[in-house]
């Protein structure tokens, strides 16, 4: 599904319409296809690959979305801390996502230990293993 | 003098040792994280979010005890089972088994989807079919069973007491009218609800308040172990201050430290112990004499009444704590000294091991309780009268009502012929083998593995052998489900859908995440069994889901409690309350206080065989709870054990950790020695869940009430090398 | 420069103050000098309690350990090549042992005494484990280079190693917990105290603008959570008005081998019989 | 092996070796596929022990070998002309002990790539192991063989000069080499120095090995002394017997030349029967005040030792030390002539100690459990046993070129080269301090960095790869003596006389 995200944004919509859990909880999730339904439940497009989203939601079943961002399984990494506490922005990290007009199949983080723990760092917050290591 | 240029040498080291720094650090990141684990795909809930982390309220499903679960399920898998706070059962708490049912879920041996046999039986050649074939091939041979006028030859072993499947499977068995609807349990458990219907009239079996007991007297052992009541009592030990507990057992688990005087008890005398309480009860006037007194006719045989000598009479005669000392071994100074606990400490109960007891010892269990006047008293033992699961009465047609006239297999005697509670397992394979009082055309195994877990040794293998069709609803490739024709896997319990009932509460259990295989809930499987029977069987299941069916049942109990379904849906559990009215009439009249005779060949055979079940033990085995198998206590993780005494393992010259062989008349077992301060001597206590641990245990049955009688066995042991 | 790889917020930060990233820090820190500060070191010092009076060493703490943090079993083959790893566990003392505990004779669980002092910190050669500022004695697993020195020198014998890759029954991990990384073979592991709950508890007190009660750690780790008599308290011995610090002042309250100076925060209750 | 075997005797000596590199390599690659469950080693407290077989030959190998190089350059501080071949033989004898001592602590990692760069990058100075890390590598490995080299360069230079496999290494090596007067001053400068700084350096390593192998947290005080005592003694004896077995393997292969020497063996054997002496008194001594501990653990380590489980090993240990010294003491009235006696007594200290450094830590393991667990036991596998005797016969295998490239027997020196006397050249002696200090500074970064001064207290170094700049700061350090040497020659000035005879000093 050539799903562009830029398209997305270029609606006026927030990540978090989609990917709710980012502001509240550790990991951020994906949407339903109830949630997808919502706004094309009607066509609202010329998109080839818009009807199917409707035939998804027609034979019951959901979008096999694939996680390509994945940090490594001995990092944690709370959204919430970041985008609600730190008041950091999505692309701040995801960083080709605001001009992807299709989805990823490669992952987008690019980020070290030696960035985490720097911006750790300049804003003062805590740096010990166990921080952000599980 | 030399020419070669150093430079030039350290250029080229250099060069290589970068060579060298690349490939490792390509390779790494090519290589899979080693931090992650990479779970395979699974069935996904509609609107389920990928991602998304949910707690869901269920009950477990290991035991009988009805523990209510939080089960944390994310991304669609369930990835930890943690107590339900509500519960009036377990406060909160799991225990080491409950904490590894997610290895029953996920376990590699189950069953993907419904089979036939093709190869010969036991040789585990299977076809995989689709459930409306299966279902259709079970009617098409039921219907075969009613057809030629014999559907009493239809057997079902029914490993669930309660909860709306066997509900279901009671309804189905009167109407498709077989008497031979048996329960799995073969032991105290079965003798228990024997002695509770004789003394007292009432259904079901005892379970115990613990929470709010002074003290409690522990005859046997599991509730410090794996029985459904060692819940309630480790959650009683969190009470502040706690109960003062006794154990009167032939072995005291190494960890029981907790257990203030442990009695040890000569195997099998523990109706003797328990008369001799009475007795110093009675004699030291220590009864609760306002208890019996409230409750008029409490006791009707207490006192002699028209020539006949009554209880005390016979009490006071027959079981002074110095005559029973000689036979249970527990002088008679420590027997009057717990007596005396117990009636200064209220409230107090006795608890008896479910599977240790035999049908003398479970009513000198209830009999004592009344003299302390603990019986349906808050602390104290409790009595269940009604059960949550009632469905209207079936009118069977003339098939049905020919077949339940018939004569059970088990030889039973009872009220009812198809009185579930007094079906005799034990007596099953030889009537099968022998064909008498008929023969055994069609075999139901739900929630029930007896090769694997009865006594008897190969004669349970030979009987399955012998009949003609055989289902299993196993949701596991086990030892009884290799003789099967038919697979018909039904959900594991953190798939299901039930509503399970305990004495001290309902509670409800929901599927925690879908169904992992191609399984179906056997109560699914009995209504669309029932209606590709058609007639009246297809009438007497007029539901469509077992979810319907189950409330049909509940109906009576939410009627008198509207708020149960919100209750159960919002909180998993509802508590049980004792209404005031439900005071017990005790008839010790119908029960003989008669010690069972056990076999006894003391020169070939030195020691008595004690069967126990460890924290690890489970139905079915502890191969499926790996967790459970390889709890650092276990001294041998997967291996068989045996416990000796200190003092027969010095004379023996055995140590610590030796390999031995177990010698009995049944068969020789080899399993590592564990010397244990708390064993009484001349015992060996054999901890259940090994494949091979049963078949050196004999099936002796108590003639009193047919049930097995666990401490029978006499044994030898013998140094390996 | 936008899009480049480096592209990290707070460098354009650092850049904006016109200093490196060292003094861009400590531009930042003064700058936010005036803000309440969420990230100052912790002011909580996490313990624990056992009451041995109300265990009835059941082993549920045991399992439910291993539950939440993905400890493998080890399966039949390999449990007669090695014993399995038991973060927490109960220890049955020997017959033949010696050893002199607060404790006596009886069994006891025993999980890592996250000691103040910890023997293990000390000696780890590449700072794999380390006490965090809220006393938790943690361990990196990717750090981890499998020396065993830590093993060898713990006193209370807390630390396990993976002698063999972790093998799930039938190779389906799907039960382990998202929130705990997995070890491979070659490291060491040992309990964290359920930092992973700690941490998510924390961090909701945080989105919520709310302190941590005593309530919502008072039996946070899977061991505490899942114990049938409630034997088990978890809380911030930093609190005095925690109910672990009203234990710790018990007369009932014992450290383990506490002549060894090490300092446990994880501590026992227990009445001398 | 030494340089006169014939290619069949070649064959033969280095056949089994290879056989056994093969096998150790095979056993190797078991553990790393299916885990260190193969190993013997099982969880402390679960009936087992940690550290097993290859830290045992670890602390043998590094113990001897700093002992043996520390011989080699007390001799060369001390002993002047006389005790020239203990040196000589001590160098390569020491480097190939702490290439097999590395090596065991590498095989025995559960991750040795990890390891190489987790120690690289965040070794913690706190930790013993930072110490022999960070020494062994910099100092014991690197510094033994630039030492052991500029000590050579003479005999390599003489070498150099005949047809063979290895001489452009030769002529390499000895590049620059004149003989004359003022290099040979500079050599006994830079070699005074270098010994000189080479003892603290090596003691360092020692030091941080015996607290491996002795302190932990149940050990009181004065048993601790005690075993760290014994620790150092048995490793002395280790290492002056290894010395005195290489030397007779050495006179008895390489010709009478190339051994010892009668002074210089009789001063070592000397040595060795007091070191024997102390450690038979010092283990017995720590065993003997373990039982009278007030700490369970230790008094069951004692008793492990005295009469339990272990008194087999540990009265077989002191029988070792027993006979070496009664041996040696028998010899030492005929002043320490015979040779092969003297070698037999030092085979036996050095089993002795092997059996002594086992017990210190296995036992500890086994029997000195602070809480009431089941007492451990510990027997290597076949598997563990390969991969040591691997190592072993690689380190030799090692030995075989190294001994080829520079031959144990030295050259009859010549007479020194008339040479132009050099012009005193500064820039030489600024360069060699510059480059110390850059070394120094090079360390002391490294050190503050990786142990975080004046940070907070973090695990973790500030920079990333700190412990290398140590490591780094100290190979720097200790190349000043070839940098020293090296340094090109002014010769501008005229032919002068030169001195006759090759005192050195």
């Amino acid at each position: 599904m050539a799903l562009s995200h830029q398209r997305h944004m270029q609606a006026d919509m927030k990540c978090l319409t989609c990917h709710p859990g980012a502001e509240d909880q550790a990991e951020a999730q994906f949407p339903t296809v109830a949630d997808c339904m919502d706004c094309h439940g009607k066509a609202r497009g010329d998109h080839p690959d818009e009807p199917k989203v409707r035939a998804y939601a027609q034979q019951g079943a959901e979008i096999p979305w694939v996680r390509v961002d994945r940090l490594p399984g001995h990092v944690y990494f709370p959204h919430a801390a970041h985008v609600t506490l730190a008041k950091m922005k999505c692309e701040d990290c995801h960083q080709g996502i605001l001009t992807a007009t299709l989805p990823l199949s490669l992952p987008d983080l690019h980020q070290t230990m030696e960035d985490c723990m720097r911006c750790h760092r300049e804003r003062n917050a805590s740096n010990q293993c166990k921080t952000c290591h599980r | 003098m030399a020419k070669l240029g150093r430079r030039g040498f350290l250029g080229a080291a250099g060069a290589l040792a970068g060579a060298a720094a690349c490939r490792t650090s390509r390779d790494s990141k090519k290589a899979e994280d080693p931090y992650r684990a990479n779970k395979p795909p699974v069935p996904r809930e509609r609107g389920a979010r990928p991602g998304e982390e949910r707690w869901v309220l269920t009950t477990c499903g290991l035991c009988r005890a009805g523990c209510s679960l939080r089960v944390r399920v994310v991304d669609g898998r369930a990835v930890k089972i943690e107590g339900n706070p509500e519960s009036p059962v377990n406060r909160g708490g799991v225990c080491a088994r409950g904490q590894a049912g997610l290895q029953l879920l996920y376990h590699p041996d189950r069953v993907p989807a419904p089979r036939r046999r093709v190869g010969q039986r036991g040789e585990n050649r299977w076809q995989e079919i689709s459930w409306d074939e299966a279902i259709a091939g079970l009617a098409a041979e039921l219907s075969k069973v009613r057809a030629a006028g014999e559907p009493q030859s239809l057997v079902l072993l029914d490993g669930e007491y309660t909860g709306a499947t066997h509900a279901l499977w009671a309804r189905f068995m009167a109407a498709f009218g077989s008497p031979n609807h048996v329960g799995h349990g073969c032991g105290g458990r079965a003798q228990m609800a024997q002695a509770v219907r004789k003394l007292t009239g009432a259904e079901g079996i005892a379970s115990y308040d613990f929470e709010h007991s002074a003290c409690v007297f522990l005859v046997g052992t599991g509730a410090l172990e794996s029985s459904p009541h060692a819940m309630g009592l480790a959650c009683a030990m969190g009470r502040t201050p706690r109960p003062r507990v006794f154990c009167a057992s032939p072995r005291l688990p190494g960890m029981a430290t907790f257990v203030d005087e442990w009695l040890d008890l000569a195997p099998g005398t523990s109706t003797a112990l328990l008369l001799g309480l009475a007795h110093v009860l009675v004699r030291d006037n220590l009864a609760d004499e306002a208890a019996l007194q409230t409750a008029a006719g409490f006791l009707p045989a207490l006192d002699d009444s028209g020539g006949q000598p009554g209880l005390r009479a016979r009490l006071l005669a027959e079981f002074s704590p110095e005559s029973v000392a000689s036979l249970t071994g527990v002088s008679a100074e420590r027997l009057s000294h717990a007596a005396h606990e117990l009636a200064r400490l209220r409230p107090s109960v006795v608890a008896i091991d479910e599977e240790m007891a035999d049908l003398g010892a479970a009513g000198a269990a209830i009999l004592v309780n009344a003299l302390l006047g603990s019986l349906n008293a808050s602390g104290g033992m409790r009595l269940d009268r009604t059960r949550a699961f009632v469905y209207p009465p079936l009118q069977p047609d003339v098939a049905a009502s020919a077949g339940l006239a018939a004569p059970p297999l088990d030889g039973r005697e009872g009220r009812g012929a198809s009185d579930f509670t007094e079906a005799r397992l034990l007596a099953l394979p030889q009537a099968i083998l022998s064909a008498k009082p008929s023969a055994a055309k069609v075999l139901l195994a739900s929630y029930s593995n007896p090769v694997y877990s009865k006594p008897g040794g190969t004669t349970w293998r030979e009987a399955i052998a012998k009949v003609p069709f055989v289902v299993s609803f196993s949701p596991f490739d086990d030892e009884s489900t290799a003789f099967a024709d038919l697979l018909l896997p039904d959900h594991t319990f953190l798939e299901r859908w039930d509503v399970v009932e305990t004495g001290a509460a309902l509670a409800l259990r929901q599927p925690v995440v879908p169904p992992l295989r191609n399984t179906l809930s056997t109560g699914e499987v009995i209504l669309r069994m029932a209606r590709a029977l058609g007639g009246n069987i297809a009438r007497a299941f007029p539901w469509n889901t077992v979810r319907e069916a189950a409330l049909a049942g509940l109906s009576a109990t939410t009627k008198a409690r509207p708020s149960l379904l919100d209750d159960l849906q919002s909180r998993g559990t509802a508590e049980r309350t004792l209404d005031a009215k439900s005071a017990v009439v005790v008839d010790v009249r119908s029960i003989s206080w008669a010690p069972p005779s056990l076999p006894s060949d003391g020169v070939r055979f030195p020691f008595v065989l004690v069967p126990f079940r460890g924290p690890g033990y489970a139905e079915g085995g502890w191969r499926q709870l790996a967790w459970a198998a390889e709890l650092p206590a276990v001294c041998n993780p997967w291996g068989q054990r045996i416990e000796i005494s200190t003092d027969d393992a010095r004379r023996l010259g055995i140590e610590h950790g030796d390999d031995v062989l177990v010698e009995s008349s049944f068969g020789v077992l080899r399993a590592q020695v564990q010397v244990s301060l708390s064993v009484r001597s001349g015992v060996l206590g054999l901890p259940l869940g090994k494949e091979d641990a049963m078949a050196i245990v004999g099936s002796f049955v108590d003639e009193a009430s047919g049930h097995w009688l666990a401490s029978a066995t006499r044994a030898q042991l013998r140094k390996v090398g | 420069m936008s899009r480049s790889r480096n592209a990290f917020p707070t460098r354009r930060q650092a850049l904006a103050m016109g200093a490196a990233s060292t003094v861009g820090a400590f531009a930042a820190k003064v700058a936010k000098a005036g803000e309440t500060d969420p990230s100052q070191p912790s002011r909580h010092r996490w313990g624990m309690a056992i009451d041995l009076d109300r265990c009835t060493r059941c082993q549920a703490c045991v399992v439910a350990c291993a539950a939440e943090n993905n400890v493998p079993p080890l399966g039949a083959e390999t449990a007669v090549l090695t014993r399995p790893i038991h973060w927490m566990e109960i220890l049955v003392p020997d017959a033949e042992s010696s050893a002199m505990t607060e404790l006596g004779r009886q069994p006891f669980p025993i999980p890592c005494m996250h000691c103040d002092r910890p023997e293990c910190v000390k000696v780890c050669p590449v700072g794999a484990t380390q006490r965090a500022d809220d006393g938790i004695v943690s361990q990196i697993w990717d750090r981890c280079i499998g020396c065993r020195y830590c093993m060898l020198a713990c006193p209370y014998s807390r630390r396990y190693y993976n002698w063999t890759a972790p093998a799930w029954p039938g190779g389906d991990p799907s039960s382990a917990n998202p929130d705990v990384a997995l070890r491979p073979a070659g490291v060491v592991e040992k309990c964290t105290l359920c930092q992973h709950r700690i941490r998510a508890v924390v961090e909701h007190a945080r989105l919520d603008g709310e302190p941590v009660t005593d309530e919502a750690v008072l039996r946070l780790p899977a061991c505490a959570s899942a114990c049938p008599p409630q034997a088990i308290t978890f809380g911030d011995l930093a609190d005095p008005h925690s109910e672990l610090s009203r234990l710790v002042r018990d007369p009932r309250a014992v450290h383990l081998l506490d002549r060894l100076g090490t300092a446990p925060k994880v501590f026992y209750l227990r009445t001398k019989r | 092996m030494t340089g006169r075997d014939s290619p069949l005797s070649l064959v033969a000596s280095i056949a089994p070796l290879v056989v056994l590199v093969a096998a150790g390599g095979y056993a190797y690659s078991q553990q790393l596929i299916q885990g260190d469950v193969v190993t013997g080693l099982r969880t402390i407290g679960a009936g087992g022990v940690v550290w097993g077989l290859s830290i045992v030959m670890d602390g043998f190998f590094l113990g001897a070998g700093v002992v043996v190089m520390l011989s080699a350059c007390l001799a060369r501080l001390f002993g002047g002309r006389r005790l020239e071949p203990v040196a000589r033989i001590a160098m390569p004898v020491a480097i190939t002990c702490f290439l097999g001592a590395g090596l065991c602590v590498l095989t025995d990692q559960g991750r040795p790539l990890a390891a190489l760069k987790s120690l690289s990058s965040f070794a913690r100075p706190q930790s013993p192991m930072f110490v022999t890390f960070t020494t062994v590598t910099a100092v014991c490995l690197f510094g033994s063989l630039v030492h052991c080299v500029l000590a050579r360069r003479p005999d390599l230079a003489e070498y150099a000069k005949r047809k063979s496999f290895w001489q452009p290494l030769q002529r390499w090596l000895a590049a620059r080499y004149s003989g004359t007067f003022a290099e040979r001053r500079r050599r006994a400068r830079s070699g005074f120095w270098m010994s000189f700084l080479m003892v603290p350096a090596l003691l360092a390593p020692l030091f941080a090995l015996t607290v491996m192998f002795t302190l932990r947290a149940a050990r009181p005080l004065p048993s601790a002394v005690l075993e760290m005592a014994s620790f150092l003694l048995a490793s002395g004896a280790a290492g002056v017997g290894l010395l005195l077995v290489a030397a007779g393997w050495v006179g008895k292969t390489a010709g009478q030349e190339a051994g010892l020497g009668r002074v210089a063996r009789a001063r070592l054997a000397a040595a060795l029967l007091l070191l024997v002496s102390l450690a038979l008194a010092s283990s017995i001594a720590a065993v003997i005040v373990g039982l009278a501990d007030g700490e369970p653990a230790v008094v069951d380590v004692a008793r492990a030792m005295l009469s339990g489980g272990e008194a087999l090993l540990f009265w077989g240990e002191s029988a070792c030390f027993f006979g070496a010294g009664f041996a040696l003491l028998w010899e030492a009235r005929r002043g320490f002539r015979r040779t092969r006696r003297i070698v037999a007594a030092a085979v036996l200290s050095q089993a002795g100690a092997l059996v002594h450094h086992y017990l210190q830590l296995v036992v500890w393991q086994t029997h000195g459990l602070s809480l009431p667990y089941a007492r451990g036991t510990y027997a290597p596998t076949v598997l563990e046993m390969l991969v040591g005797a691997g190592i072993i016969a690689l380190s030799l295998l090692a030995l075989l070129p190294a001994v080829r490239l520079i031959p144990f027997a030295p050259v009859v020196p010549e007479a020194t080269a008339p040479a132009p006397v050099p012009l005193p050249d500064w820039r030489r002696g600024f360069l060699t301090v510059l480059w110390a200090m850059g070394g120094v500074a090079l360390a002391a970064v490294g050190l503050v960095l990786s142990a975080r001064v004046g940070t907070e207290p973090f695990q973790e170094p500030v920079r990333a790869g700190s412990p290398l700049l140590f490591v780094l700061g100290l190979c720097l350090l200790v190349t000043t003596g070839a940098v020293y040497e090296l340094w090109p020659e002014r010769r501008l000035a005229p032919l002068a006389p030169t001195e006759q005879g090759g005192s050195d000093e």
